[in-house]
């Protein structure tokens, strides 16, 4: 199935929560809504003709330029996009999905922004949910265990956003 | 020479008896399970010397095997029962010790009156040392009475000890014998608990 | 204290003992590092089993977004430490499938041997720390006497024996020195009928079968589920190795290779190993088998490495020259991932132009083998949980990053 | 020894007792610290030869043979630790325990004929209660720890070892059955001759017997593939996690002790004690004569005894480098499903082999004594205190005798066992 | 001998009577089922005690001889019996009331 072909397919299925595509790219991805994603997913995972029955990785992505005279030519506003891989072991191909969110939620900074947890749909996203909170900062609503899990719990900030700094200080120990 | 002016038997004999009551002592006076139960098999770990001492050697192997191996169940299912608790023993009330010290102590007097108030009892053998160390070896001979022969009593009178058909301990012991199976069997019945069954049991 | 008689979570039992948290690790001799699990026991039964990762994490993921591509290659060395060529393969494919960099056929089957020797090295710890986890010493050994000896080619390869920084985006960092090839067939000739020795002191040993035989049984759909991969996922009987069915960038690489994937069919392995028997207590999925497809993947990479010997010196084209350290990378998006030996590793490149790249992501295959353990060790025995970890082998550097 | 110093050095009978007593007591804790010193550096050489290594080398010249030694000071000097969680009393205690059963058990192990520190009587007997309070000391270092792993260590091993005192205790029995007694020294000396008269060649059900003796010896004294209670993969060391320096070397004693212990017991129950496989003492005639010549022949007799145990532990060491561990479910299944059973069956069928007095191996054509008048051994018992009465200093008018069970009563005894006793 | 009579059935009645009578007091003060176990256990032995020392031929001439011994091995047997159905007691009784106190066992249904 061609690339356009199975963009238009979910349109159809799935209406405005499938929110754009770039079929250009090395890796063609698809835009999925942060509320769509779980059901997107579920789909993609039982169509017979798809069944992309792996996870591969679920990545959170930073944008944001804290410099703004290089923001400005960055060619982007400033968001966060989560990125899932997937693959089928039995058609042997494989997809991209990106949900692009806010950096936070309304706006307010501290605020995580939220994506649907698809930890029902695939079990390896547990985990991958769990390290995206904890080094990128979104909360995936319906998690079972949304902690921290290569943090220790009482880490603060999220390492691998942009605007992160170093503490200076965790317990005792100096940070920077 | 001073060594030889020691009566060796009764030396090991207080060092025996001393341990024995001692660790009983202990045990008494320790509130934590575990520790009462190592106390235990010091004190009968103990008597079995005296057992040795009195030359009964194959009760005092039995003592030191079944006794002792059976105290240390004890310990086992004290450690189990009291593995998350360790620290918490306990306490037996004042008033308690109290009326158990002064009965007991009644007791002991009652007992100690009573041991010492038999002549017979009081001398020893004064043919003790003539027996040789040979003799003292008693296995065959219970061995033997357990399959119910008294080779101990062969030169009785036929008509006085030895009844035809009752000579030895062999009934006792068959009879012993069926009863340690079965209350075994019904320990390990009784000990075995089926969750469901009991939580339904809770339930209704 | 409250009695717990309705915790579902207790397993039928005959004398009742309280529950027992217990940690394990993460300074455990079978957590492979510093692996920490969480156990809830009753008695020997684990009822629950929890992992808790992260004392080995060393930012690796961050560490690249302030690193060109070629400075990050001994950041993956540091992440499976045990399989470091392969961990370089993977990153080196990545950066290249987004520079566009196409490699001449010499570099391609020099990557080949070393990617496969590291398997081999890689599969040799697995098999000798899987004995260690089960309580036999010696196989350890053994296995490393031979590891040594890879070690020893490599090190003449690139001046390191662990953390290598070999293969990198462009090629290799130089060409196999002269001899080499000879050394490595000489290598492969002893090493193939040692590994008839390791299954007789594991493989096929009465003990270790009942040990791993039919313990923590894994189905094929739950190992998907999972994003299990590599010998877990074949273990489990699933037909899937991105050597075969990976993107075309790393499967070109063993164009024209006789291989075959190492999965159970029909109740056979590839017939074209010899291998001893399965036993009849094993089922497909359990420890056993995880561990026996590692073992045929041993004798797999040996085939591999002779073809691919034969093939580098009559091969076109150099070794591959490396790109430059500050090589100017052009903006998009790339995710590669490859087959090591512990399973699938990927690398999810993001560029904004630059030299050093806007975001890097690795993609651990022990993270999601790993993920299994608390579903794979319910209900079991304290002693089957170094069993089922040790089967998954995870090593904690990758994990952590 | 008693009644040598007493009549050759004349010293006074208590005093001679004392002395004999330290002499025994030295030699045993030699045995035992020394011996565990020697298996220790024995075990790393085994170790090192079957994994392709060379074991220590370094110390005390071509075979390490002081590593050992090094260790101890090493350990001597290290911090003795006891954790803040621990049962103070209990945790000091625990490896003293352990030691002194296993070495207290020593005590009534021959190690040549008539070479034993108490002629007991109940030999067989003693040895398997002491071993059995041996348990104790892991028990009570687990619990007293305060660590967790440690407390699993314990009950692994109590589990283990009580049952397994089952089956090794059957085992045990069916040497002391043919033998007719539980005198060690008894047992070995009727294995003497060819080594077709070894107990465990008696006949096929006896070497069965021995070798379900050595896997549940094995797993009595905690060797791998059942050292499930130390299992270092699992418990991390199980009971002994908490312990460092000396203290800890004492569980290490005391296991080397015991298995040295119960491969001596094999070696004396099964294969012949202190009897060569060829009589050659006896061929000389040492063995009978007294003086130097006997000495010599106790002394050959000894190094018999020592070697055989020794291979007994090489046994256990090369086992233990071998395979893999047990899990506590199999361990248990191994002891209740096939052990129990087969030695119960190789114990009865020993006894029907006994009663139906059915050819053993030494009744081959050409070689060995006839092994009626062995089988009677208490009948000998009994003639040696006759002996030992007859060699009283004073007897004494009053001196009732308590057991005329001498040859001569021998038939009178069999008919009172034949009818149960009615005469 | 310097203060030391000749050892007699009667020393061992006193050990005997001793363990005895702390056996007897542990059963009455302790609240744990376990230890009044081991109080029985030590009342026992002491009687134990009694019948080796009356069957002794070292301590008496005239002695129980092998009666002694005997009648001592079958109480050690039967003391294991009983100590196997009071263990059984006490664990069902923990099972049911995670408790192993005897002030606790007022109810006599399981």
């Amino acid at each position: 199935m061609s690339g356009q072909n199975l963009v238009e397919r979910l349109s159809k299925r799935f209406g405005d929560k499938i929110t754009g595509s770039n079929l250009e790219a090395i890796d063609p991805w698809i835009e999925v809504s942060p509320d769509g994603i779980a059901e997107v997913c579920e789909y993609l995972r039982d169509d017979a003709e798809l069944r992309l029955n792996l996870l591969n990785c679920i990545t959170g992505v930073d944008y944001f330029m804290a410099d703004p005279k290089k923001a400005a030519k960055a060619g982007w506003e400033p968001h966060t996009e989560v990125v899932y891989h997937l693959s089928s072991t039995l058609n042997k191909h494989s997809l991209v999905l990106k949900v692009i969110l806010p950096r936070w939620k309304d706006g307010v900074e501290g605020e995580l922004p939220e994506v649907l947890s698809v930890s029902g749909v695939y079990n390896t996203a547990n985990w991958h949910e769990r390290e995206v909170y904890d080094l990128s900062g979104v909360r995936f609503v319906g998690h079972p265990n949304l902690r921290r899990i290569l943090c220790p719990e009482d880490w603060v900030g999220y390492p691998l956003r942009k605007d992160y700094e170093m503490p200076l200080e965790y317990h005792g120990i100096r940070g920077r | 020479m001073l060594l030889a002016a020691f009566d060796w038997h009764s030396l090991f004999f207080m060092f025996f008896a001393l341990l024995t009551c001692g660790f009983a002592v202990a045990m008494l006076f320790s509130d934590n399970v575990v520790h009462m139960a190592f106390y235990l098999i010091l004190s009968l770990g103990a008597s079995a010397g005296l057992f040795f001492l009195a030359g009964a050697e194959f009760v005092g192997a039995m003592q030191l095997m079944i006794y002792v191996g059976g105290t240390l169940v004890l310990l086992i299912f004290g450690v189990m029962l009291t593995a998350q608790s360790r620290f918490i023993s306990m306490k037996t009330r004042s008033g308690e010790w109290v009326m158990a010290l002064v009965l007991g102590g009644s007791l002991l007097f009652l007992l100690l009156t009573a041991a010492f108030r038999v002549e017979d009892w009081r001398d020893g053998n004064p043919n003790a040392a003539d027996i040789g160390i040979a003799e003292s070896k008693t296995t065959t001979q219970i061995g033997m009475g357990f399959t119910g022969v008294r080779v101990d009593r062969l030169d009785a009178p036929e008509d006085s000890t030895l009844v035809p058909g009752m000579s030895g301990y062999l009934l006792p012991f068959v009879i012993v014998s069926v009863h340690l199976l079965v209350v075994l069997v019904g320990a390990a019945y009784m000990a075995r608990t089926k969750r469901r069954a009991t939580s339904t049991g809770a339930a209704a | 204290m409250a009695t717990q008689l309705d915790d579902a979570r207790i397993i039928e039992f005959d004398v009742r003992t309280d529950e027992m948290l217990v940690n394990m690790g993460p300074q455990h001799p079978s957590t492979h590092g510093v692996l920490r699990l969480v156990l809830r026991t009753d008695g020997e039964i684990v009822s629950e089993v929890e992992p808790h990762l992260g004392y080995l994490h060393r930012c690796a993921e961050k560490i690249g977004e302030n690193l060109t591509p070629r400075q990050w290659i001994p950041y993956t060395d540091r992440m499976d430490y045990l399989a470091g060529m392969n961990m370089n393969l993977g990153w080196s494919l990545c950066v290249e499938k987004l520079i566009e960099h196409d490699l001449s056929e010499k570099a391609k089957h020099l990557r080949v041997i070393i990617a496969e020797m590291g398997r081999i090295a890689s599969h040799l710890v697995g098999m000798g720390a899987y004995g260690l986890d089960l309580g036999t010493f010696s196989p350890f050994l053994y296995a490393f006497r031979e590891r040594e000896k890879i070690l020893d080619l490599f090190e003449e390869a690139c001046g390191a024996r662990l953390t290598y920084s070999y293969l990198t985006p462009g090629g290799a960092t130089a060409d196999l020195p002269n001899g080499w090839l000879q050394k490595c067939s000489a290598f492969l000739d002893q090493f193939e009928p040692v590994i008839q020795e390791y299954h007789a002191l594991l493989t096929t040993n009465a003990i270790f079968v009942k040990r791993t035989a039919a313990i923590g049984v894994m189905s094929g759909e739950m190992a998907v589920d999972y994003g299990c991969t590599g010998p877990v996922l074949r273990g489990s009987g699933v037909d899937y190795d991105l050597r075969r069915d990976g993107e075309e960038r790393y499967t070109e690489m063993y164009d024209g290779y006789a291989f075959e994937v190492i999965v159970q069919k029909e109740g056979h392995y590839p017939k074209d190993h010899d291998y001893p028997a399965i036993p009849k207590e094993a089922v497909l999925g359990d420890c056993w088998h995880r561990f026996y497809v590692r073992m045929l993947e041993v004798v797999q990479a040996v085939d591999l490495v002779r073809q691919a010997i034969d093939r580098y010196s009559t091969a076109s084209g150099d070794w591959g020259v490396p790109i430059k350290l500050t090589h100017k990378l052009p903006k998009g998006e790339v995710y590669l991932e490859t087959e090591a030996p512990r399973g699938q590793m990927g690398f999810y490149l993001v560029s904004d132009g630059n030299a050093i790249p806007w975001r890097v992501r690795a993609r651990s295959s022990c993270f999601c083998n790993l993920s299994v353990t608390s579903e794979l060790c319910r209900g079991c025995l304290i002693a089957d949980v170094p069993a089922i970890v040790g089967s998954l082998d995870v090593v904690m550097g990758e994990i952590d990053r | 020894m008693a009644e040598f110093f007493h009549t050759t050095c004349s010293l006074p009978t208590p005093l001679a007792y004392l002395v004999a007593a330290i002499i025994h007591c030295v030699l045993i804790i030699h045995v035992v610290a020394v011996g565990a010193l020697i298996f220790i550096w024995l075990e790393r050489k085994v170790s090192g030869r079957i994994q392709d290594r060379l074991g220590p080398t370094r110390v005390g010249g071509a075979f390490g043979w002081l590593q050992t030694l090094a260790d101890g000071i090493k350990l001597i000097a290290k911090e003795d630790i006891t954790p803040k969680d621990a049962d103070w009393m209990l945790f000091k205690a625990a490896p003293y325990v352990g030691f002194a059963a296993s070495y207290c058990a020593y005590i009534a192990l021959p190690f040549s004929d008539g070479w034993v520190a108490q002629h007991m009587n109940t030999a067989v007997f003693f040895i398997l209660a002491v071993l059995g309070i041996e348990v104790f000391s892991p028990i009570l270092a687990g619990y007293a720890s305060g660590s967790k792993w440690s407390l699993f260590g314990a009950m692994r091993e109590a589990a283990q070892v009580v049952s397994y005192e089952v089956p090794l205790g059957m085992c045990v029995v069916v040497p002391c059955m043919i033998c007719g007694t539980l005198n060690l020294v008894t047992i070995g000396n009727q294995q003497a001759g060819l080594f077709t008269n070894w107990l465990a060649f008696n006949d096929p059900f006896t070497f069965v017997v021995a070798v379900v003796y050595f896997t549940c010896a094995t797993a009595s004294v905690n060797r791998a593939p059942f050292d499930l209670a130390e299992a270092e993969s699992e418990l991390v060391a199980g009971f002994h996690t908490e312990y460092s320096g000396l203290r800890w070397s004492f569980f290490f004693m005391a296991e080397y002790g015991s298995m040295f212990l119960v491969s001596g017991l094999a070696a004396i129950l099964f294969f012949g004690g202190w009897n060569g496989p060829i009589p050659i003492f006896q061929v000389l005639g040492w063995s009978e004569s007294d003086g130097v010549l006997l000495y010599l022949a106790r002394l050959g007799g000894c190094l018999n005894f020592l070697l055989k145990g020794t291979i007994g532990v090489v046994v256990m060491m090369w086992v233990r480098w071998t395979l893999p561990r047990l899990r506590i479910d199999q361990v248990m299944t191994t002891c209740l499903k096939y052990c129990v059973p087969i030695a119960a069956f190789g114990f009865l069928g020993a006894l029907f082999w006994q009663v139906n007095e059915l050819p053993t191996s030494n009744d081959l054509p050409g070689i060995g004594i006839n092994r009626f008048e062995a089988r009677e051994s208490w009948v000998i018992e009994a003639d040696q205190q006759r002996a030992s009465r007859a060699a009283a200093v004073t007897p004494s008018p009053s001196d009732v005798p308590i057991g005329p069970i001498g040859s001569v009563e021998f038939d009178r005894v069999e008919a009172l066992v034949m009818t149960g006793g009615a005469r | 001998m310097i203060g030391i009579s000749p050892v007699s059935v009667s020393h061992y009645l006193v050990v005997g009577a001793v363990l005895f009578v702390v056996g007897a007091i542990c059963m009455a003060t302790k609240r744990n089922a376990l230890g009044v176990l081991m109080g029985v256990e030590l009342v026992l032995n002491g009687a134990n005690l009694n019948f080796i020392a009356f069957g002794s031929k070292y301590l008496r001439a005239e002695s129980l001889g092998l009666d002694g011994q005997l009648i001592a091995l079958f109480v050690i047997v039967l003391a294991a019996a009983e100590a196997a159905v009071a263990l059984a007691i006490a664990l069902n009784f923990y099972n049911n009331h995670a408790t192993i106190d005897v002030d606790q066992a007022s109810e006599l249904k399981g």
